[in-house]
C-alpha cells in the first residue's frame, strides 16, 4: 500500500468487495464515473517521500529559512514578535481540541463549547464591548466582515470610509470584498502618520454605513478616536475601530470611546508569527447587533438536569440554517487560534498584559530615543506610539533592510513594499518586550550610517 | 467523557468534582494571582505611559481577564479536552467534513521553527524554503485538478467560494458581461454556496435535485441564460453521489456564456482518479481540512485553496508563488489579480502541512485515498441498507445519507439515534444535511477507518434501531454518558448569554 | 475517567464502548496491517540477510508484535491516557512523591533538537552547550547542599542512595576499615534505604524512631561503633518531620568513624533554607524528579544525582564535568572513581530540565520553594486536624501523615478513604506508609497548589470521614467512578499473568 | 513573588497564617528547624531568568551543540541514530502519561498499568523470553541488575564471566556493582571481535554464577551464541544475553538459542540519543525466575464485577514490602520511556521491525563494500555484523574522526576512547536504517584516505 495511513488488508479488501457486491474498487467507481472522465495517465506530481525521508527533506527545507530565531527582530505592521509563553502548545495541542470538528453536537465536545465561550468572554472584557463572536480568519477579514455588517445595520447606506492608516492589508481586502457590493470605500488621508481627522468629517455623510480606524494604526500612531468618533457619531455611521489586543494592557480599550465594532488580528496573543498565517480575527460588537454578528457565537444554557452547558447559538444567522440570508457565509473559523489565545490571555492576565505592553512601549520608547540621539529628524512621525513607529532611512529603506540582514537583523518593513511610491525612504520597525536593552541599542547603532 | 457521581460536599450546588471539572476559568480567578514568567518590570517602567502616552488613551482599570496560574489554566483546559471528541478518541464519521486521521508527520513539518518564526513581510530570498513549499502545493493541486491556476490565500472553503466568484465577477466584468448576476445552486448544496454567492452581490437560484438525488438537467435548461453567472455544484454531491451528468450540464453552462464552480470539500472521493477541470469545472476550492488531511482545530483553521483554469488565473487574488529560471521562488502580484481576501499569504502553517502530506502520499498514495474513501463508505452502506432507508441505492462514492424515517415512525428521530450513538462510544454522523432528505444521517467513514470499525458502528446504528422499536424512550432519554445531557438550545437562542457576567 | 454505559450490543461480553476503550492493542491486531511509513525497501534487500548473515543467526518467524495501524495506535494510547490520572488532571497529593507542576519551559529546553540529537561519543567540544549545562547543575547543587562534589550519573533516587554506599565502602576500604559494614536506619526510612544497602553487600541495623517520630538518639547510640560504615537518615524524615537533632546524631556517627548519609527525596521542604552539609550530612542524592520539577513519566525516568563533601568527591562515578581556564567544558575521569553505575552520562534530558528550572527559579524562587510548600502543608493539616488523628503534632514540614484508626474503628480504612477520594476527583495520598503509623495516609500538596484546592480536598477527607460514621458501606465500596472498581490484587500475586497469552 | 509557579496571594498567606497559628512562614519553619541550622547567606547561584528569557537562552545554549539534525551520523556502540516516528510523541507526551507517579492507586491509572502491560508483552515478544519487567534504567544497569538476580539465583556461586565485546560501560558497571559484593568478574578476550569460546569454556566452573555475552557485540559482530550456550549450560550457570532490540526483527531471539536471562538498551526502540541519557533497561527472563525479577512488574486481574484490570503485582519482590531483602532496590524505573519505546513497537509491528532491520544491514554492507573497495584490510575483524563494524585507520582513529568531523560527519566512535589501549587505530562505524546511499557512498569516499 503506497498510503500508510490506510488500514485494509489484502484479505478484507477481498471480503469488503464481497459485500458491496463488486469484484475491484475500479468496478465501484466505474458503476458511477463515466470511464472517460477518469484520469488515467500519470499526474505528473513528485514521487512520495515516505516518513523516515520527510523528515529529513523538510528539516533541511526549513533551514532555508532565515527565522526569528536566528535573526533579531523588529518587525511588525500586524505581525509580532511577542513571547509565546510555553505552555500554551502543551495543552492546546492535546488531540481531541486539534482533531475535532466545529463542535454540532454539544453533548460530545462540551469542552471546545466552553473554550470558546471563554474567548468570547475574554476578548470582550479586553475590548470592552459586550459582544464577541468566536473568531473570524483574520484581522483583515475581521475588517471585512465588520463592514458587510455595517451595511447589513444601514441597507440604505453604501459607502464605507476608512483612513489611510488602516493595515495596508486591511484596504486592499476591503477594496476587493466591497469591488462587486454595490459600495464605494472612501480613503482619508493619514499625511503625517494619523488620520487627517478634519477631512475625515468632510467625507462623513448620510451614505456612509461605516467609517473604519485603526488605533493604534499601521504606522504605530495614536488616533484621535475621540475625536473622530464625535464626528462619526453624528453621521449616523458605525465606528469600527481595528485594535492590536496587546495595546489593550495599557491602552483605553474600544468600548470606552465609542466603538459600534472593534475587531483585531489576534496573532500577538500567543499565537506563532508563521508568515502571518497563524491568524484569528477578532469581532467584537455592541449587544444591539448581537443578531447581525457573523460566524460562530456561543451560548451558555441549561441541560435537562438544569446543569449549564453550552451550544452554538443564533445559528439561525447562519449559512448552514439562513443560506443566502445569512449574516455572513463563514462556517469554518479559525477556532483553534482562538483557543491559544484564549490560554494566553488566561496566563497573562491583566497584570501579564500590563506588563507585556509597558515592555513594548518603554522598549520603542529607548529605540526611538535611542534613534533620534543619532539623528534628530529621523522619526517620520511624530505622534505618540504603542510599539512601533518609522524610521525616516537616507536611502531607500530595502537597502537599509537588506544590509542590516546580513548583520543579523530583521530590520522591519521598507514601507514602500506594502504603501507603495511615496514611501521609498521609511522603514517600519516594531520593538516588543522580547527584545534586550542590549539589542535595540545594537539595532539604534547598526541603524546609525542610514539615518 | 466522565459520567457525574453525585457527592455531597456542596457549594453553590456544585460537588466537589464538579468544582474541579467544570467551573469556567474566571470562576478559577483569584485576584492577584498570576500565571507568567517576565522578567522583573524595571521600576521606572511602571510610569511609562503615563510619560509617554498622552493619558486619554490610557485604560483606567486593567482588563477584567481571569488572575490564574499556570497550573489552574494547564488544568482546565485539560478538562476542557477530556469533555470534547477527537478523531483520536473515537470514529468521527461526520458527513462533508472528512474527518481522517492526521497524519502526526505534518505537524513535524509545521512545528520546524524555521517555518513557524518568519515575518510576513521579510524579503522572498529569506523564506526560499517556505516558498519551495507554496510552489509545490500550487503545482500539485493544479495538476490533481487539471485547473492550473491556483491561491493557497482563502482561509476556508466558504471564503474560497467566495473569492472565485469575485474573481468570476471580475472576469465577466471585463467582459462586459455586467448582468450575469445569476448563481444556480442545486437544493443539496451546501449553506455557504447561497450565502457566498450573496455575498459578492450575486443571486443564488435553487434548482431542485432529480429523483436520483443528481442535478436534474431540465431544471437546469429552464434558468441557464444570459444573466447566469455560475453553475455552482458540489461533485460528488452532498448526497455522496458522483454527478454523472456534470460535463453535459457544464456544457449547457458554457454554451450560456457562464462558468462551472466546482465545490470541492468532496474532493477525497475522487482525488487522484477524476480531474475536476475534466468535467468542466472552471474554478474550484479545495478543503485542505478535508481531502488533505489538515486538522479542524475544533472549528478552524482550515485553508480553502483555489484552482482555476487559465483564462482566470489573472484574477487569482495576490500574491501568488512563482519559480524563477535560477530556481529560486518570488511572489508574484498581477495587476488584473481582484487582490486581497485574507492577510498575507493564507493559513502558511496548513499550507506546509499539505505539503508534507501530499509529498508523503504521491500519486498512487492519493489515489488509495478516494480508493478506500469510497470502498469504506460502500462497506458500510452495505451494512446498515437493511435497517435503514436508503434514498439514492447501495452504491455511493465516500460518503452516504441514509434517512430514519422509518425509525422516526417507532419515535426515534435522525437527532436521538445521532445523540444515542454517543453512549456507545462514537461521534455523531451529520444530521439533517442535505436538506432534501427529511431524516438525513449522513456518514462518511473516509478511508483511514479500518473494516472492524465500520462493522462496530453498524452494529450501533442497529441495535439503536432495533431498541428504537422496543423502547424508543430509551433512545430519546440520550445521551447519558456525557458531561451535560441534551441542552436547551431554543432557551439558549432567545436569551442569548455569550459572554459570562462580570 | 470514564463511568461505564451498559450498551447492548455484546461480543465476547464486551459492549460497543468497551470494545472502543479498553482492548489490549494485541486485541486490536489485524494481520498484514501496519502503522509505519518506510521507504520502500528494494527488492534486493529482502534478501539481504540471507546474503550476508550465516542462516543460524537469523530469526525463523517474525516477532509476533500487533499489526495495527498509526490512527489505531494513537487511540489506544489516547484512551489509555484517558484511564490515567496525571498532575494536570487533578491534585495528586501522594506523600513522599513531591508531585509538583512540572513546567512547560523545562520541556522547551529539554526539546530542542540540539539537545536530543546528541550521541553520547561525540567529542566534547562538540557538546558544549550540553556540559554547560551540565556544569552548572553541579554546580548549583553542590552550593543548595553545602556538598561539593557531584555527580549526575545515577537515574533515580535509589540509584544515587547505592552510589554514595558504594563510594562509602570504597573510602572505608581506602582507610582499611573493611569492618565497617553497617548501616544504621531509622525504621521510617523509605524502604530502598535498606535495599540499596543490602545491594552494596552492607548490612542494615534498624533503629526505633522516638516518639516524636524522629530518631532516637539513645537508639542510635546504643547501635553506632567501630562496624558502623553509614547513618542512613531522610531529612525531614518521612513523617514530615525535621529531624532537629540529626547535627548531634551526625556528631555522634563521626565520632565513631561513620559517615552521614541524607536521603534527600524530602529536599522539597528545606531547599533553598537549609543546606544538608550544615547538619552532618556526608553524602545525599537529590530526586531531580521532586525537588526540581521533572516530571515522573508514571514511574520514571527520574534522576538521582549525588552530592557530596569535598574528600568523597575522588570517588564519584565517572566521568563528571568540569570547566578549564580557557571557559571551555570537558569530562573528567578520576582514577579514583568507583566507576560507572550507569551507561554514559545519566540522564541527561532530565539535567536539562533541571538546568532550566533553577535558572528559573534562582535564589529567591527556590526559597520559595520550601517557603510554600511547607506552608501548603502546615494549612493542609490545619483544615483535618479535628477529623482525623495526627500522630505528630500540628506543625510539619513540607508534608505530614494523618492516622485513620479512629476512621478504622467506624469500619472505614486508610485504603477506603483513598479510593473514596478518586471518586471525589482526587489522585490519593500514600497510604500506610511510614511504616510506623498503622492506618498512615501521607499528605503531599506541595508549593504549586493553591489554597482553593486544598480546602476543596479538606472538605472531600472531612465529607468521607462523616459518611464513614454513617454509613461505612458507601466508603469502602468505592472507587465507583473509575474505569474498574477494586481489584484482586491477591489473585494477580498468586497466578502471575505478566503477559499477553498469544 | 520570584516563583512563578506558587499561587498564594498576599491576601491568602494572611489567612493561612493565620490558620496555623503563626505570624511568618520563617515562624513555622524556626518552630522546626534550629536557627544555625538555616543558611542566611546567599547561594551564590546564577540569577533568576524569566521564562522570556530562557526561551532565547536556551536556544542559543543547543545552537552551541552540533547535533545529527546538521551532521551526518555514523555513531553507534550502543545509542543509535534510528528513525523515530514522529507520532510516538504526540500521545506520549500527553500529560497523563508524563506527570503522572508510579501507578500505586490501580483503579486511578489503569492506563498507565495497561501500557506497562503491553510492553511487558511486547520485550516478551521480541526476545522470546516468557517474562519481561516493567522496565529499568538502561541497559547497562540491567546487565547489573541480570547480574545480581543471577546471584540470587545461585547463592552459592560468586564469580561472573564476562565477555570482552560487551559493550565497555556494561563491563564497568558490573565491575562497579560487584566490587563491593564479594564477587568476581572475570574477562574473557574477544580478540579478533569475537569471544574466545574456547578460553570462556575454559574459565567456566561450578562456582561461577553467570556468563554474559552481547550479540550482536560491541564491535558488531555475530556471536557464536550456540557454542557458547553449550558450555555455559554445563557449567550450571545463567546465560545472560544482551540484545540490540533493533536486531531482532531479523536476528534469531535469545529465547531460542537458550539464554535464561535475556537484557538490553532500549533507546533504538523509537528513543531519541540524547547523548545516550534517553535510555531504558529491557530485562526478561525465563517464568521459573518471576519472583526473582527486579522492579516493577505489572500483572493482569479482575475487578469485583469481573472485567479485567492490571496492578502492580510480585510486590513483595520490591523495596517498600521486603526492604533489604528485595530483589533490587530499584523503585523508579524508565516507564515513560518504556511507554514510548512500546508505542514505537506497535507502529511498526513485525514487518516494520523486520524492514528496519535489513535496512540496517543492507546499508551496513553498503558500507562495508565500499570501504572494502578503497582498502581489503580496512575492516578490523571478519565475523558477520549485523549493523555496525570497526575499521582500521591509517592513523589514530580520533584524527580520523576529527577531520571527518569538519566534513560534516559523525564519523564513529574511536575504540582507544572506550576500550583503551590497543585499540588506537580502530574506529566503530553504524549504519542504520536513515542512512541513504548517497551518504554512505559519501562518507566511504571521505573515509578513504584514512585507510
Ligand atoms: C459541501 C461543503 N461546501 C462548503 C463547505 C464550507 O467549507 P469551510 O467550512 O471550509 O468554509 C463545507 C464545509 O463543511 C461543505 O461541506
Ligand atoms: C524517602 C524516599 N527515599 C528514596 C526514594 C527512592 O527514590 P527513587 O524512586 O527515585 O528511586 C523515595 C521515592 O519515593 C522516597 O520517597
Amino acid at each position: 500500500m503506497s498510503n500508510p495511513y490506510i488500514q485494509a488488508t489484502p484479505d478484507q479488501i477481498i471480503e469488503m468487495l464481497a459485500a458491496v457486491d463488486a469484484t475491484s474498487i475500479d468496478e465501484i467507481f466505474n458503476d458511477q464515473i463515466p470511464s472517460d472522465l477518469q484520469h488515467k495517465d500519470t499526474f505528473d506530481i513528485p514521487t512520495a517521500l515516505s516518513e523516515l525521508e520527510l523528515q529529513g527533506h523538510l528539516t533541511r527545507m526549513a533551514a532555508r529559512n532565515q527565522a526569528a530565531d536566528s535573526l533579531t527582530s523588529f518587525m511588525g505592521g500586524g505581525i509580532y514578535d511577542h513571547f509565546v509563553p510555553t505552555a500554551i502548545m502543551h495543552v492546546a495541542n492535546r488531540s481531541e481540541f486539534v482533531t475535532g470538528y466545529t463542535p454540532y453536537q454539544p453533548e460530545a465536545s462540551q469542552g471546545l463549547l466552553q473554550a470558546f465561550f471563554e474567548y468570547q468572554t475574554l476578548l470582550s472584557r479586553l475590548y470592552d464591548m459586550p459582544v464577541s463572536n468566536a473568531s473570524l480568519y483574520d484581522g483583515a477579514s475581521a475588517v471585512g466582515e465588520a463592514v458587510f455588517m455595517a451595511l447589513a445595520v444601514h441597507p440604505d447606506r453604501n459607502r464605507i470610509v476608512m483612513s489611510e492608516s488602516v493595515h495596508p492589508d486591511s484596504r486592499a481586502l476591503v477594496a476587493t470584498y466591497m469591488a462587486h457590493f454595490n459600495t464605494k470605500v472612501d480613503i482619508v488621508k493619514a499625511g503625517n502618520g494619523l488620520t487627517d481627522v478634519q477631512a475625515l468629517g468632510e467625507s462623513l455623510g448620510d451614505d456612509v454605513a461605516a467609517v473604519v480606524v485603526q488605533h493604534p494604526n499601521y504606522f504605530g500612531c495614536l488616533e484621535d478616536v475621540h475625536g473622530i468618533e464625535k464626528r462619526v457619531r453624528e453621521s449616523g455611521a458605525l465606528f469600527i475601530v481595528v485594535a492590536d489586543p496587546i495595546s489593550l494592557g495599557v491602552l483605553a480599550p474600544p468600548g470606552t470611546y465609542g466603538a459600534d465594532i472593534a475587531v483585531g488580528e489576534g496573532q500577538p496573543l500567543g499565537l506563532n508569527q508563521y508568515a502571518g498565517g497563524e491568524s484569528v480575527g477578532i469581532f467584537t460588537c455592541k449587544s444591539e447587533f448581537m443578531r447581525k454578528v457573523p460566524g460562530r457565537l456561543v451560548g451558555q444554557t441549561k441541560d435537562r438536569e438544569d446543569r449549564r452547558g453550552f451550544v452554538l447559538t443564533l445559528q439561525t444567522r447562519e449559512q448552514h440554517i439562513r443560506r443566502a440570508k445569512a449574516t455572513s457565509n463563514i462556517c469554518t473559523n479559525h477556532a483553534h487560534n482562538a483557543l491559544r489565545a484564549s490560554i494566553y490571555m488566561c496566563l497573562m492576565g491583566p497584570q501579564g498584559m500590563g506588563e507585556v505592553a509597558r515592555a513594548c512601549v518603554r522598549n520603542t520608547n529607548r529605540l526611538k530615543s535611542a534613534i533620534l540621539k543619532k539623528h534628530t529628524d529621523a522619526i517620520a512621525f511624530t505622534a505618540p506610539v504603542f510599539k512601533e513607529f518609522v524610521i525616516r532611512t537616507n536611502r531607500p529603506a530595502q537597502q537599509v533592510r537588506d544590509a542590516l540582514l546580513l548583520k543579523g537583523y530583521l530590520a522591519g518593513t521598507p514601507l514602500f513594499e506594502t504603501c507603495g511610491s511615496g514611501y521609498e525612504n521609511l522603514l517600519l520597525v516594531a520593538t516588543t518586550e522580547k527584545r534586550t536593552d542590549a539589542e535595540i541599542d545594537g539595532f539604534a547603532e547598526a541603524l546609525g550610517e542610514f539615518l | 467523557m466522565s459520567r457525574r457521581i453525585q457527592i455531597t460536599v456542596e457549594e453553590n450546588n456544585l460537588s466537589v468534582k464538579e468544582r474541579l471539572d467544570t467551573q469556567t476559568i474566571f470562576e478559577l480567578s483569584v485576584p492577584g494571582r498570576t500565571g507568567f514568567s517576565l522578567p522583573p518590570e524595571p521600576p521606572e517602567t511602571k510610569g511609562v505611559c503615563a510619560d509617554v502616552i498622552p493619558e486619554r488613551f490610557l485604560r483606567e482599570t486593567p482588563p477584567a481577564l481571569p488572575e490564574v496560574s499556570e497550573l489552574t489554566t494547564m488544568r482546565h483546559f485539560t478538562h476542557l479536552s477530556g469533555r470534547t471528541m477527537g478523531v483520536e478518541t473515537t470514529f468521527y464519521p461526520l458527513g462533508s467534513c472528512t474527518m481522517k486521521y492526521n497524519p502526526k508527520i505534518n505537524e513535524f513539518g509545521a512545528g520546524l521553527p524555521g517555518f513557524s518564526n518568519l515575518h510576513p513581510d521579510q524579503p522572498a530570498s529569506t523564506m526560499q524554503g517556505l516558498l519551495e513549499a507554496y510552489y509545490q502545493v500550487q503545482e500539485i493541486l493544479g495538476k490533481l485538478t487539471n485547473l492550473p491556476g491556483v491561491s493557497l490565500q482563502p482561509a476556508a472553503g466558504a471564503h474560497g467560494e467566495f473569492t472565485c466568484l469575485l474573481m468570476a465577477k471580475a472576469y465577466f466584468d471585463d467582459k462586459g458581461e455586467t448582468e450575469r448576476t445569476q448563481v444556480i445552486i442545486p437544493d443539496t448544496a451546501h449553506g455557504t454556496n447561497p450565502a457566498s454567492a450573496f455575498r459578492v452581490g450575486l443571486e443564488p437560484v435553487e434548482i431542485k435535485s432529480d429523483s436520483t438525488g443528481r442535478i436534474d438537467i431540465e431544471a437546469l435548461k429552464k434558468v441557464v441564460g444570459p444573466r447566469t453567472a455560475c453553475l455552482m455544484v458540489t461533485n460528488p454531491n452532498t448526497c455522496g453521489l458522483f454527478e454523472d451528468r456534470l460535463a453535459e450540464a457544464a456544457e449547457i453552462v458554457h454554451q450560456a456564456g457562464g462558468l462551472v464552480y466546482i465545490d470541492g470539500a468532496n474532493f477525497n472521493a475522487i482525488v487522484g482518479r477524476v480531474r475536476p477541470g475534466d468535467f468542466g469545472g472552471d474554478m474550484m476550492h479545495i478543503n485542505l481540512h478535508k481531502t488533505f488531511s489538515i486538522p479542524h482545530g475544533g472549528g478552524g483553521p482550515g485553508a480553502g485553496p483555489i484552482v482555476v483554469r487559465d483564462f482566470l488565473a489573472p484574477y487569482l487574488p495576490a500574491p501568488t508563488v512563482v519559480k524563477s529560471n535560477d530556481g529560486n521562488y518570488d511572489f508574484n502580484f498581477d495587476p488584473r489579480s481582484i487582490g486581497k481576501v485574507r492577510s498575507y499569504f493564507g493559513n502558511v502553517a496548513h499550507v506546509v502541512r499539505a505539503y508534507v502530506y501530499l509529498r508523503q502520499l504521491g500519486e498512487q498514495g492519493l489515489r488509495d485515498v478516494s480508493d478506500y474513501a469510497v470502498l469504506n463508505a460502500n462497506y458500510l452502506l452495505s451494512l446498515l441498507v437493511d435497517k435503514y432507508d436508503i434514498p439514492y441505492g447501495k452504491r455511493c462514492m465516500h460518503e452516504f445519507v441514509i434517512d430514519a424515517t422509518r425509525q422516526k415512525k417507532m419515535g426515534v428521530k435522525a437527532v436521538d439515534i445521532a445523540k444515542k450513538l454517543i453512549d456507545y462510544g462514537f461521534h455523531p454522523p451529520t444530521t439533517y444535511f442535505p436538506l432534501i432528505v427529511p431524516e438525513a444521517i449522513m456518514i462518511e467513514p473516509t478511508e483511514t477507518e479500518n473494516k472492524e470499525m465500520l462493522e462496530l458502528f453498524a452494529a450501533a446504528m442497529i441495535d439503536i434501531s432495533n431498541r428504537g422499536s422496543v423502547d424508543a424512550a430509551d433512545v430519546v432519554d440520550s445521551p447519558l454518558s456525557t458531561p451535560v445531557r441534551r441542552l436547551d438550545e431554543l432557551g439558549a437562542a432567545r436569551n442569548p448569554i455569550v459572554v459570562e457576567a462580570l
